[in-house]
């Protein structure tokens, strides 16, 4: 068969790309090689669009022990113990079918992380909608909740924290990013380099069906008139045969049979055999007549581009097929040896002692694509916005309105639906800055959570990018752990936009400098382009995971009021920064102006300064501020407890829409007894930390002198109704 | 006291149940479900989880494996036997409990919280507890909606084999405290003879003050100290 | 008017669920079993007495609700 | 031989799933309809000739495994 032009372009591939696949190959690729190169140089597998750009990043620590590269990051927390974490994106597949995409977005992040040899402690997500008025939005998000529900509640691994967003960014191209965090012993992670020739290549798990097949299903399409219905491109998730492969994967990890293991994702057999020869510096033969079949004839090109889930790469040490094979049988699973590792640095491809395809594991993988795209910087538009009008609102209603929007709603119809509980370690669930997970065992914690700021970045991307790892960071401390590492999930429109290739290089300038400035830095990541439909692109949304720890686990601390008659401080300066605020958006439905600045030096010395307090046991709680400004976190702090507040109205201060609104970064409330206010600010005066005490705690009331008194019930029941209602 | 756990492909509170059973001072072993033997037990226990994915119907398939019929004969010779959750839901399946576990009322997987209410306290299982003591317990289930014929609920109010009932903080059982549709708000039954006890809360979340609260302690200890 | 609905996922779509089922059935001693497929089914009534539109409504609800036609398909019968 | 095999719920047991559908559907704006019952379906495939013992082995697997007859009701029609 000989090779059109549109068949390359079925296949995703330029024609540019095609001259220099002949190049590299000496001749022509036939189908499987060609469906093979689309698979490898897709911007999903190869990074082409942005790998210059990510190379910036900070990965190194004394707390990393693997950074971005592996199939997960890993850092060290101690006493032998590593964490194993990444997030990463299934969009498109949950607009298309939103429980399964999502489903399935869960259960490949997780392979991801216990292919490394780490069982996976906690599920982390982060999930953007369209308008709620769109008339697709609200079968999306049950799809999608119900998706990430239904799998990790069955696999039994616990939905700890997430964000869930609406923008009408997302009308036609919702985000959905899932992360997965585990725990291993440090001396025993497993890596996807092959070592060693001629071990068995060992294919365990599912059997391959035709799903998923991409470019494959499209290209096809010329060849056979009825094939294109017969190739479905989402894939059905099954959670309980994850749950066998879990358990199999982690009981041959416990002895010395594996060299190299590598989930089956994105482009299948196909990526997963070149990257762990690709790494090796080896070759890899493989006899796809062995591969397990779910369907009849399946060809070699079926085979090598099926997405099908659930499904793992091993390399074995000699001598260890018997044993690794009891191990998958009694776990009810695939298990077959379909190749070996070869010293001719080719992927070869047999099919029934034919060879089907040979190309060079370089070809496919070091010498893929790289383009330097063409960007350019966000032009910054001045603010049109009339203050006057915006300070004449009335406090409380204004209050109210942000409390009632779907962003700023209680989440609990969200959580309800996913198992925080499961494995009995969950100190903090949802609902707080960050989530805790104890160490099994042991009685030291991890805190984890995601953040994003879409209209932050879209107005001014590189502060946008400081302040998402700031908030992140920030999320953290307040549960009284230190900040790690983060993993970053880049969603982003066409990179061929020059306007969408500027927002992602100054996001990841803002991420560079942040992660560089707090020593946090990037161990795993993803990146998602090309979301957006008719030219019009997505907001920029990079998301957030953080991971950091907690040594002793005496008392966790969180943002619920814990007394009455408590100081409450509020630590970080506030100046009014209303432009890009929720107060704007929910009531004024503006959207414009500059995102709050972030002064890095002040950033890191207040929150370093309320660990410390933390730590000392000198806070009863805490909480960040952060979107909505004080009120909003006030609030939070209010309804989530018993205990209401009385606030002195500031006297200071330009206009207390401004001061209570304003989304100044770098600040946390801190609620403290009144015994331990010398010590406290003893603490703060000693790092020049610039504080206020605002007020105290106080029953049932949500009091600001002189603008509102309201029954923390009522904040409370106009904070929950929106989902019930929806 | 002698423990053993059961464990199905799918099942994923087995670890929670061991780690609450070891800390109340039982001696406990898990067992496979290929297992034709069960080791000497006082108290077995089903965990919860979703036994080969929840596929077909929750606890169908786990109720056809061999291990059950060992499970049987355990019952009938008056070992104690816990079902929780999903365990509850393979009991039904067994035909050691009657009734069974519909989807829950809203069609969502439900975890929180709920207060569930003592409704017999003179039984090996709950003797610690007073008699229509308060519990908060933790419910994490798609199919927790209890439903039985006629006949049999009236057996089960009859004789005492309610073992708790969903409630408010206040112990007001009614359709506003009933998270999943279970008929009159039952959380879990005995069988006739009391020896078993099938429950869609799980007690073994409730053990640790660092993780929730202990509420659930007294199941286990009224269950050691029979 | 009365109808049933079949909705069974595509031929190359992966059923865990017919996957398990089979398995048990064949554990269960029924080894002539060759294979299963499992889906949902509907048994509607609709009140439109005309039966063009009636069942022009079906096939709308099997469309916009009932079925996700990317990886599923329907069948409809009058019942 | 292949067979399809429908799971119902008996009548009166409560069908939460088939509200929610008919509640959907009848916001979606599709206001003739009256009512939804949901079930499950299976497509079975034996290899047995026989005609008599295939069918009783299908009722087998129906009566043990495929329904639970406290609360559904089953039917077998030949494909
Ligand atoms: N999709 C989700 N999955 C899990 N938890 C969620 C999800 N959406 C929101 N949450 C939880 O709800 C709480 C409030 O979320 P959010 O307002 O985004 O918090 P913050 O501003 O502190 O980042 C957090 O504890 C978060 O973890
Ligand atoms: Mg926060």
């Amino acid at each position: 068969m000989t090779i059109t032009n549109k068949i390359i372009e079925k296949h995703g591939l330029k024609l540019k790309e095609f001259e220099n696949i002949k190049k590299l190959m000496k001749r022509e690729p036939n189908l499987l090689e060609l469906g093979i190169f689309s698979a490898m140089w897709n911007e999903h597998c190869s990074y082409k669009s942005s790998r210059i750009h990510l190379k910036k990043l900070p990965t190194k620590g004394k707390q990393v022990i693997q950074g971005p590269g592996e199939n997960a990051g890993v850092i060290d927390i101690g006493d032998n113990d590593a964490i194993v974490f990444k997030i990463e994106s299934h969009n498109h597949p949950s607009y298309i079918e939103p429980y399964q995409g999502a489903a399935t977005g869960v259960g490949g992040i997780l392979r991801d992380v216990f292919t490394m040899g780490a069982r996976p402690i906690a599920l982390l997500n982060s999930i953007h909608f369209g308008s709620p008025s769109h008339p697709k939005t609200k079968s999306l998000l049950n799809g999608v909740v119900s998706g990430i529900g239904g799998y990790g509640n069955c696999i039994g691994i616990p939905t700890v924290a997430g964000e869930t967003k609406f923008n009408e960014t997302y009308n036609e191209n919702i985000l959905v990013n899932a992360m997965a965090v585990g725990h291993a012993k440090k001396d025993k992670i497993f890596y996807s380099k092959a070592k060693g020739i001629n071990k068995s290549v060992v294919y365990v798990g599912s059997k391959t069906g035709r799903d998923g097949i991409h470019g494959a299903s499209m290209a096809s399409a010329e060849f056979d008139e009825n094939s294109e219905d017969k190739k479905p491109t989402v894939q059905v998730g099954d959670p309980f045969t994850e749950k066998l492969l879990l358990e199999a994967c982690l009981e041959l990890m416990k002895d010395e049979s594996i060299i190299a293991i590598q989930d089956m994702g994105a482009a299948g057999l196909t990526s997963s055999s070149v990257e762990m020869a690709s790494k090796g510096s080896l070759g890899i033969e493989l006899n796809l007549e062995k591969v397990p079949c779910r369907e009849e004839n399946m060809t070699p090109y079926e085979m090598m581009l099926s997405e099908s889930q659930e499904r793992m790469l091993i390399i074995l040490e000699d001598g260890k097929e018997e044993h690794a094979r009891k191990i998958f049988n009694k776990w009810d699973l695939d298990f077959v040896v379909i190749g070996k590792t070869t010293n001719t640095k080719n992927l070869t491809l047999k099919f029934n002692n034919k060879l089907v395809g040979e190309i060079q594991i370089d070809a496919l993988a070091t010498k893929a694509p790289l383009y330097k795209r063409k960007w350019v910087r966000k032009k910054i538009k001045k603010s049109k916005l009339d203050i006057k009008k915006i300070r004449n609102v009335n406090f409380e209603e204004a209050l109210i309105k942000v409390l009632s929007s779907p962003n700023h709603s209680n989440k609990s119809w969200v959580t309800n639906q996913y198992d925080q509980m499961v494995m009995g370690d969950t100190v903090q669930r949802s609902g707080a800055d960050a989530a805790i997970v104890r160490i099994h065992n042991k009685d030291k914690a991890i805190a984890v959570t995601v953040d994003s700021s879409a209209n932050y970045c879209k107005s001014q991307p590189k502060i946008g990018g400081k302040q998402i790892v700031c908030e992140n960071w920030r999320n953290l401390i307040s549960v009284g752990a230190k900040p790690l590492a983060i993993t970053n999930c880049l969603n982003f429109g066409n990179p061929e936009n020059e306007e969408v290739m500027g927002e992602f290089a100054e996001c990841l300038e803002g991420i560079k400098e942040a992660c560089e400035f707090l020593n946090y830095p990037v161990v795993s990541g993803n990146v998602s382009f090309y979301n957006g439909t008719n030219k019009k692109n997505i907001f920029p949304t990079p998301v957030i995971g953080g991971v950091g720890i907690i040594n002793k686990l005496s008392s966790p601390i969180n943002h619920k009021f814990k007394k009455d008659k408590s100081l409450l401080l509020l630590i970080g300066k506030t100046f009014g920064h209303i432009e890009q605020s929720c107060f704007l958006k929910e009531n004024f439905s503006i959207i414009d102006g500059s995102p709050p600045e972030i002064n890095f030096f002040n950033e890191k010395n207040n929150g370093e300064a309320v660990l410390n307090l933390i730590t000392l046991g000198l806070t009863n709680s805490v909480h960040d501020v952060s979107n909505g400004g004080l009120i909003v976190a006030l609030c939070e702090m209010a309804m989530s407890s018993n205990y209401g507040i009385k606030i002195q109205k500031p006297k200071k201060v330009r206009n207390p829409i401004e001061y209570f609104f304003g989304e100044d970064q770098g600040r946390f409330i801190v609620e403290i007894n009144e015994d331990d206010l010398i010590k406290v600010e003893k603490v703060l005066q000693k790092n020049n930390i610039y504080y206020e005490l605002i007020g105290i705690t106080q029953k049932k009331y949500f009091e600001i002198e002189g603008l509102m008194k309201s029954d923390i019930n009522d904040l409370f029941k106009i904070n929950s109704q929106w989902y019930n209602q929806y | 006291m002698n423990s053993s756990v059961i464990v199905f492909p799918g099942s994923n509170c087995d670890r929670d149940i061991a780690v609450a059973l070891e800390k109340m001072q039982f001696k406990n072993k898990m067992v496979w479900h290929k297992d034709t033997t069960l080791p000497k037990s006082d108290l077995i226990v089903i965990p919860g989880g979703f036994s080969y994915g929840d596929y077909l119907r929750s606890g169908a398939i786990a109720g056809k494996s061999l291990i059950v019929s060992e499970i049987i004969k355990a019952a009938n010779s008056g070992c104690l036997i816990l079902g929780i959750c999903n365990g509850f839901q393979i009991l039904t399946e067994t035909g050691l409990l009657k009734g069974t576990l519909l989807r829950n009322k809203n069609l969502k997987f439900i975890n929180k919280d709920v207060n569930i209410k003592v409704m017999n306290n003179e039984t090996k299982f709950t003797s610690k507890y007073n008699l229509n003591q308060i519990l908060k317990i933790n419910i994490a289930h798609n199919e927790g909606n209890y439903f039985t014929k006629k006949s049999h609920l009236e057996e089960l109010k009859k004789e005492g084999l309610i073992a708790f009932k969903y409630c408010d903080e206040k112990g007001a059982v009614n359709d506003r405290s009933n998270p999943n549709g279970a008929l009159e708000n039952i959380a879990g039954i005995f069988n006739a003879k009391k020896n078993i006890l099938g429950m869609m809360p799980h007690p073994e979340r409730m053990v640790d003050e660092m993780i929730s609260n202990t509420d659930g302690v007294n199941l286990f200890s009224s269950l050691i100290n029979k | 008017m009365k109808y049933s609905i079949t909705v069974t996922l595509k031929k190359d779509v992966l059923d865990p669920q017919g996957k398990v089922v089979e398995n048990t059935l064949k554990n269960m001693g029924l080894n002539s079993l060759k294979s299963v497929r499992q889906g949902k089914y509907f048994e509607i009534e609709v009140e439109e007495k005309n039966e063009e539109v009636a069942d022009k409504e079906v096939t709308q609800m099997c469309e916009k609700l009932l079925a996700n036609l990317i990886i599923e398909d329907y069948k409809i019968n009058k019942l």
